[in-house]
């Protein structure tokens, strides 16, 4: 479609997947479908497709080490997680302090609640979260966005991009409602998140099993 | 179950009060939608009991869940509608609690899956942008359309603005000065200068009731809170109500100072004027 | 096993291209062979052979974008020749939208005044201007140069050449004379009729200040 460059160019669907491909790795930095279609004169639905695509023939290929995420309506090109190892071995292992129990908890009222106020977060964890707070916004997890309409004005906040790419998630809006989960639900998948610490294999037992409850094999759909 | 020895934890192990709560719960293996909340209060309180005794410092917060079990504990005990259902008015006192426990647990699993899923995202690498020069693309920057109209109507608007803003100001400020003679900053130079004559003195006699407006009485007193704040005079009271006893400090009793601060009731006395 | 050099690691030639996919990716630059056998624990032979494929299988399959090219005895990940064109519509600039009343102010207020802070910039429009400095930092017109010497150490911005190259302007220095556009007017303005009504707030007053009744202007320092 012809609708935001004034031009005439259009790229064929066969030529795309190596178009995108370039552009991913030109960008460096996420590309909104937006500006994909833009450049590329396609439609938002056939640059869905092959993005799709290119993702998943990356993740199946295991002579791939790369990987093309989605980050709401952004993508971006990255090299997939099982690289670490030799990647720590190209650069120098990055050493990071341990994030405390309260930090992780903080993040997930915000990311499963989002837009929340302080308060909010508090009323969930019982205790006062402003300095996690605080060290969330410095970490680049969770932004300012507005204001409550409420006495006060309070602040509002949610989780940003990095916060997206740092965690291997697609999109915080899409994340599984967990309102109406039973306790019992709950502590399955504690136990099971137990369970699968020892082997690392997030993918197998993470929250996005919970999207859709009906369909475990969903998991395997996940990053890799 | 309400003789269990908690001796072992320790509250700082625990995130907050709904973490404890957790951690009773689990450990009694309680159906949550269930809670014996007589005997869950009790080792609840048991636990604080023994952190106090322990001299630990225990957070507010902790308090106030302890509070919270009391109420539902109480209300439990009261005889609530008989032979028929549950009616809106009538919930089960529990069921809050249950809501935020939930809510909580939900929390916690949450946040033990952000937890594995950045160890295994977050080293992946993401590149940086290529530089369009090194790939032989030229940008060309999209010149600005610059208005000099435009600049120069926004230098005027801002100039006008500020006319504005000075003409208003500086009329209110001459209705205030009309209207309010009252400064605390001469208040402050008022009482500094009594006490470098006197050492002491009372605020009744700086400002007797018969013959001070309350407005320069209101003026008076913040002029000596703020004495007060600077660290420069020190006021007593013996009890809510009584007079106040205002005395310049000594340059040197700096420690006397730090007491002073240490012990802010005495100013606190000074508010309940 | 974190020391690179004289350690047991080794990849298996079956691991190697996703693991050399993913460091010539993580690099951007190119990297040498002898530093590619070193991190996989591989012999220069293999890593040769591994490499030529990988770079054939890139330049064959028309689906890629990318390619990997030799240059002496480093290897570098880059987009394909062919892909050009699409990089071009990528990079070229979008056109901007027409300056607001509000950016022109704030660019204004930064020439009059420069170097100058941004309490400075809002004490002369009147209004916060946060948002409208970063853009103009974004657009390279206004930039950093230094501190201010006062509490909190503002950052001080001035106008940059190239503001002076599009907007036409001789030079900053030739801008008529204009009071009310002036920093050290609005401040004195602000001074005096604050003085005049005794309206200051009362925190700023100090006993030292009192002490020195000739001082008044030392609780003024703070201009932040």
């Amino acid at each position: 479609m012809t609708e935001v460059q004034n031009d005439e160019f259009s790229l064929s669907r066969d030529e795309l997947p190596a178009a995108l491909e370039a552009v991913l790795f030109a960008s460096g930095d996420p590309v909104s479908i937006d500006r994909i279609c833009e450049i590329t004169g396609t439609d938002e639905k056939v640059v869905t497709e092959v993005l799709n695509t290119l993702s998943d023939t990356y993740k199946h290929d295991h002579h791939r080490g790369l990987t093309v995420r989605r980050l709401e309506n952004d993508y971006v090109m990255c090299t997939k997680p099982e690289m670490k190892t030799i990647l720590e071995r190209f650069f120098r292992p990055r050493s990071r302090p341990p994030m405390s129990q309260a930090t992780y908890e903080t993040l997930a009222v915000v990311a499963y609640n989002q837009p929340v106020t302080r308060a909010q977060v508090e009323s969930v964890r019982g205790v006062s979260s402003d300095s996690i707070i605080a060290r969330l916004l410095e970490r680049g997890w969770i932004q300012e966005c507005g204001t409550l309409d409420a006495p006060g004005r309070p602040v509002l906040f949610e989780t940003t991009q990095q916060f997206l790419m740092e965690f291997g998630i697609e999109s915080a809006t899409e994340m599984p409602a967990m309102d109406l989960m039973m306790y019992s639900t709950i502590r399955d998948l504690e136990e099971s998140l137990e369970t699968a610490a020892g082997t690392r294999d997030v993918r197998q037992v993470s929250i996005d099993s919970l999207a859709d409850a009906n369909d475990q094999k969903q998991t395997d759909c996940d990053e890799g | 179950m309400g003789s269990h020895r908690i001796f072992d934890l320790k509250i700082d192990r625990f995130e907050g009060p709904m973490d404890l709560l957790f951690h009773l719960i689990e450990k009694n293996d309680i159906d949550i939608y269930d809670i014996p909340i007589s005997e869950i209060t009790d080792q609840y309180l048991d636990f604080l009991g023994e952190m106090s005794e322990l001299d630990m410092e225990i957070a507010s917060e902790f308090l106030v869940m302890a509070a919270t079990l009391i109420h539902i504990k109480s209300k439990m005990l009261l005889p609530g509608p008989r032979g028929g259902r549950l009616t809106e008015e009538c919930d089960d006192p529990r069921e809050e609690l249950v809501i935020r426990l939930l809510q909580y647990r939900r929390c916690k699993v949450l946040a033990k899956d952000l937890r594995e899923r950045y160890s295994y995202y977050s080293d992946c690498v993401y590149k940086l942008p290529t530089l369009p020069r090194t790939i032989g693309i030229n940008v060309l920057s999209i010149p600005q359309e610059f208005d000099p109209e435009g600049y120069n109507r926004a230098v005027m608007a801002v100039c006008a603005r500020n006319e504005m803003r000075f003409a208003d100001i500086s009329s209110k400020i001459t209705h205030l000065l009309k209207r309010e003679k009252i400064s605390i900053r001469d208040k402050m130079k008022a009482v500094w200068q009594k006490l470098i004559e006197k050492g002491r003195v009372f605020f009744h006699e700086l400002f007797p009731s018969a013959e001070t407006e309350p407005a320069e009485k209101v003026a008076g007193f913040l002029a000596v809170l703020e004495l007060l704040r600077s660290n420069r005079i020190s006021a007593d009271q013996e009890r809510p109500f009584d007079v106040i006893l205002l005395s310049k400090k000594e340059e040197r009793s700096r420690k006397e100072s730090r007491m002073y601060l240490k012990e802010p009731h005495k100013v606190r006395k000074e508010q309940q004027i």
